[in-house]
């Protein structure tokens, strides 16, 4: 399928979901209580089947907060990208998706430990990286500071 | 057989007559024990020094290595010097060990290895004491060393050592059988135990050409089951070090690992001693017959030397082993002895009494 | 004596609890599992990861384009030049270069070159593993020429830095072609020894056969990816479903496997070292003239824009995310590394094995730890 | 009778496989020319590094003790770690100019990576790769290098400093 029949199939499951077009991928983005939801969609739909997340990213953006997820399906060969951002700056939440695909458990363990998102019903939601007792912040957003970082 | 010029018999005789005639039979004794016992240790050391050099030599040979080649000429005083760097290491106290066990441990199991050796033929006359139960002997203080191992594994207080321990302690057990089997059958053969008697017996022809088929098979498992009890090459798993990092001695440093390290080498050259005893004619020169101008160049060579060649050649045939193949897993190991080596025994057994019974050997 | 006695939450009290590392020779690098053992018998597997953590991707967003690429040789070293061409090739599709068919050609080769070596790197490691020390120096052996090869034409043995965005650092060493031809019939010859002293040994077969099974869709779920993952069955070749380079012009198999034991993964990957060489012999008299790169401005902005580039590394599929505002340097760059997927699966296989199969199991997964810590 | 002959298979079948391996073994154990190991410090004096091999960036200076560098600054911008200072300095000319020279072009070879983008970058071709691979120093210090020799000079006839970055 190409992005176009992708697009249209989508749709003809879910009309509300807001699909834009990027230079690869589809790109549906979704609210943060939406993406349970849209992402076991994408999953279980047996015409889209996105079994396999190759990628899971945390972006700290200007104005919110990002988290990207790179879907493929094994069986047809498609792939798009899922995104859903919060505008919390405080404490950002999102769903966990580790119980429709098992890699993203350690990927969103790496988002909070890098980027400070949190994961609701994670069921492990510990830094991975990172120093779990001592270690103060989260070292990809854009605020963060350390006496140790050279900028030239 | 005419008069043996290297028939050391008579020269230990009249050392022991001088002795007893000129000093008290008690002081006589000590005289003659520390001898043996002096000469035993030189020997001792000198072929453990030697053995780890030539291990480290095959091995690199087969590795398309070099293997050392610093000290000395061809490297030869490598194991000298790393014994000495050895002896002045460190030895890093274990604070939550049990200490007592601890520093026993390698006593004990270098303390087996050197008891073994004592009922070994090197030559004609040579060996320290010819027990008539010599087999019986070698095979229960040679297995006395795992104890030193479980001691070691346990007071150590590592949860590796602990590990390699315990899969060192399943693994003797269950080997020891195979050894012990394949050493009857050729007791069957030989028709004692006394191993300078077995060695006299093989004068006529080696026991691995004359008892044939069933000799050899029994030479096969002894090889397989003696490399399985000295916890070496395929069978290493007590120190299988990329899983246990280094087993029952992680936590031994200096001098006392020296010691493992050592009476490893040590159980290598005394199953491969026996394994000379017992299936190569021991130090019995190489006789074809028929061939007398042959036989009379061959028995010019001393047999100590005899011996010694054979013994060699077993233990390289064991570096071989240990640096082709995988390591097993603890559960196959006890699987290969139990659903292979035993039952083959058990068979091997009733077909060499059959053989013997019924006058096929040669 | 008490204080010997571990109690906490999550430790019950059959459990045996052992540190595999930071510091053990069969993880290779700095990798800490945490065991609990029943016996001997795995229960779970805790992998602590971290310990090389060097912020590479933080580092990136200070870094241009150009500045980004010696970065990610560092992570999966092994594989340095595919991880190099992955961002390369993001520059180039993002801002629609098309590099001289000659570059495509180079680039292929090494990346085929790399290959070999990482998986000849990894048989001897494996053999070592399993207790086959002498498996080490031959693969190191065999592995030797193809790091003379790229020394003499990119100037490093490792980590090589040798692509640009647009193209190469170099052109070929004049002996490039006569080298790798020399060497594929060399190994055409060593090959098989592979087969002989390790594949059909029966030690090795039962200590991997039916070891650290993972299925068809724990292997999809868990991302596992590369010859562990098509040792499952899953069809996650990029080269072969997303070709880039010239792997479209080469003919190639892609190795698959239906069980997806230690085994499978073992074998897999002997198997892609024959279609290895297959890809070499098809492209190495074939190279077509041409410059060996285009010229790119000396400042590289990629549009505003989110990209992404797939590339297939040796241990799976890497990928490198970029988010660019437009600037020098990227907004976000953010590298999914395959042992990162491959790890997480690790407790899924492990479990209820013996702590002899870990060793086997982590051998078959062919970990690189800078890769999974970044 | 089917489960004996499986059990001899298996067993002989083990036996063969283990043989093989032996025998590749063996073979190199027999064949001592296999040896692939190189004698290090000996073979110094026949060791050559292959022409591109990067060891350490240096400035090649003529038999005037001349160098191109014009201090331009370009690889000290592009070098992603930082391991590069080039310290200029203003000369007045004969003819009242003033202009830029270079005075030290510091090397922290410590900082390193090699990865080469300095020397691909730099218009004048003043820093090359040589083939010294031996860094191994007891003082982190003796590290930081300074590339042009006392007293050197730029070469005449250096081309207009070509725009990049």
């Amino acid at each position: 399928m190409n992005n176009e029949q992708l697009k249209e199939s989508i749709h003809s499951i879910d009309s509300s979901l807001n699909i834009t077009e990027g230079p690869q991928y589809l790109t549906i983005n979704v609210k943060p209580e939406d993406l349970s939801k849209t992402a076991a969609m994408l999953k279980n739909n047996p015409d889209l089947s996105f079994d396999y997340l190759f990628c899971l990213t945390g972006n700290d953006l200007p104005d919110a907060y990002a988290v990207v997820y790179h879907l493929e399906s094994s069986k047809h060969g498609h792939a798009l990208v899922l995104k859903v951002t919060t505008t919390d700056r405080e404490n950002p939440t999102v769903d966990t998706v580790s119980n429709l695909w098992e890699t993203a458990n350690f990927h969103e363990r790496e988002v909070y430990d890098l980027v400070g998102i949190c994961f609701n019903n994670h069921p492990d939601m510990r830094r991975i990286f990172l120093d779990e007792e001592d270690w103060v912040g989260h070292p990809l957003r854009k605020d963060y500071t350390d006496n140790n970082i050279v900028t030239r | 057989m005419a008069f043996n010029i290297y028939d050391l018999t008579s020269f230990n005789q009249s050392i022991d007559k001088f002795l007893y005639d000129n000093l008290p039979s008690f002081w006589a004794m000590i005289v003659e024990m520390t001898i043996i016992g002096v000469a035993f240790l030189l020997f001792y050391a000198v072929i453990g020094l030697f053995l780890v050099y030539a291990e480290r030599k095959v091995c690199a040979f087969i590795q398309n290595r070099v293997g050392p080649n610093r000290v000395g000429p061809y490297g030869i005083f490598q194991t000298i010097a790393d014994f000495i760097k050895l002896l002045m290491k460190e030895i890093i106290p274990i604070r939550k060990a049990d200490q007592f066990l601890f520093n026993l441990a390698p006593f004990i199991v270098i303390i087996a290895s050197f008891m073994a050796i004592a009922a070994i033929p090197f030559g004609l006359g040579l060996h320290a004491i010819d027990l008539n139960i010599g087999i019986f002997y070698v095979m229960a203080v040679s297995s006395l060393g795992v104890i030193g191992v479980l001691l070691a594994g346990w007071s150590s207080n590592n949860k590796y050592s602990l590990i390699g321990a315990m899969r060192s302690g399943a693994q003797i057990v269950s080997y020891e059988l195979s050894v012990g089997l394949s050493m009857v059958t050729i007791v069957v053969l030989a028709g004692s135990m006394q191993l300078s008697e077995i060695v006299e017996a093989q004068r006529n022809g080696w026991f691995i050409f004359t008892g044939h088929v069933p000799a050899f098979i029994a030479f096969i498992i002894f090889m397989i089951a003696s490399t399985a009890e000295t916890n070496r090459g395929p069978f290493d798993l007590a120190e299988a070090e990329s899983e246990l990092t280094a087993g029952f001695h992680t936590e031994y440093s200096g001098i006392k690992f020296a010691f493992f390290f050592l009476a490893e080498y040590m159980n290598m050259f005394i199953v491969a001693s026996i394994a000379t005893t017992l299936f190569w004619g021991g130090w019995m020169p190489l006789h074809i017959g028929g061939w007398e101008g042959f036989n009379h160049v061959m028995d010019i060579i001393p047999p100590f030397f005899w011996y010694m060649g054979k013994t060699l050649v077993v233990i390289f045939l064991m570096m071989w082993f240990k640096w082709t193949f995988p390591r097993l897993r603890i559960d196959q190991l006890l699987k290969l002895e139990w659903k292979y080596l035993l039952p083959v025994n058990l068979f091997n057994l009733i077909l060499m009494a059959l053989v013997v019974l019924m006058k096929w050997h040669f | 004596m008490e204080d010997l006695i571990i109690t906490g939450p999550g430790i019950q009290d059959e459990e045996y609890i052992v540190n595999m590392g930071p510091q053990h020779p069969s993880t290779h690098g700095v990798l800490r599992l945490k065991i609990a053992l029943k016996g001997e018998t795995v229960e779970r597997i805790e992998p602590h990861c971290g310990y090389i953590h060097r912020g590479i991707e933080k580092m990136c967003e200070r870094l241009t384009y150009q500045q980004m690429i010696h970065l990610t040789d560092r992570m999966d070293y092994l594989s340095a030049h595919i991880n190099n061409e992955a961002v390369c090739l993001l520059v180039e599709n993002a801002l629609q270069i098309e590099v001289p068919e000659r570059v495509k050609y180079i680039r292929t080769i090494l990346d085929e070159l790399t290959r070999l070596a990482s998986h000849e790197l990894w048989w001897c490691a494996f053999g070592m593993d399993l207790g086959a020390l002498t498996t080490y120096f031959y693969g190191l052996r065999d592995r030797e020429p193809i790091l003379d090869i790229f020394e003499e034409t990119t100037g490093a043995r490792l980590l090589q830095s040798f692509n640009v965005p647009g193209g190469l650092m170099n052109d070929i060493h004049p002996n490039f072609q006569k080298r790798v031809k020399e060497y594929i019939t060399y190994f055409r010859k060593k090959l098989p020894e592979y087969d002989e002293l390790l594949t059909g040994n029966v030690i090795l077969q039962e200590r991997t056969r039916d070891v650290g099974n993972l299925s068809l869709e724990d292997a999809i779920s868990w991302g596992v990816t590369g010859p562990s993952g098509r040792a499952s069955g899953f069809a996650c070749d990029v080269r072969k479903h997303h070709p880039y380079s010239a792997y479209d012009k080469v003919d190639f198999n892609e190795i698959l496997y239906t069980k997806g034991d230690s085994f499978h993964r073992y074998d897999a990957r002997v198997r892609e070292m024959w279609e290895s060489l297959k890809i070499l012999e098809q492209l190495i008299d074939n190279i077509p003239e041409g410059d060996y790169a285009v010229k790119m401005k000396p400042i590289i902005r990629l549009p505003e824009g989110e990209y992404y580039q797939r590339v297939e590394a040796c241990r799976g599929e890497f990928g490198v995310y970029i988010l660019s505002t437009g600037d020098k340097w990227p907004y976000r760059a953010k590298f999914r590394s395959p042992n990162f997927s491959n790890l997480s699966a690790i407790n899924k296989m492990a479990a209820g094995f013996k702590i002899a199969d870990l060793v086997a199991i982590g051998g078959s997964l062919d970990l690189v730890i800078p890769d999974i810590d970044r | 009778m089917n489960a004996i002959i499986n059990y001899l298979k298996e067993l002989f079948g083990g036996i063969k496989t283990l043989l093989t391996g032996m025998s590749v073994t063996g073979y190199y154990f027999v064949h001592p020319k296999a040896i692939i190991t190189q004698q290090y410090p000996e073979n110094r004096k026949t060791l050559k590094m292959f022409d591109r091999f990067k060891g350490e960036v240096t400035m090649p200076h003529d038999e005037n003790n001349q160098h191109k560098c014009t201090a331009c600054s370009i690889c000290e911008i592009n070098c992603p770690n930082g391991s590069i200072e080039v310290i200029s300095k203003q000369v007045e000319k004969e003819d009242g100019k003033t202009k830029k020279e270079l005075d030290i072009y510091k090397y922290h070879l410590d900082m390193c990576t090699f990865c080469g983008i300095c020397i691909k970058v730099c218009p004048q071709d003043a820093i090359i790769f040589s083939q010294g691979f031996e860094h191994a120093v007891f003082n982190k210090a003796k590290l930081i290098k300074t590339l042009n020799k006392p007293g050197s000079s730029l070469k005449e006839k250096v081309k207009e400093v070509k725009e990049v970055i």
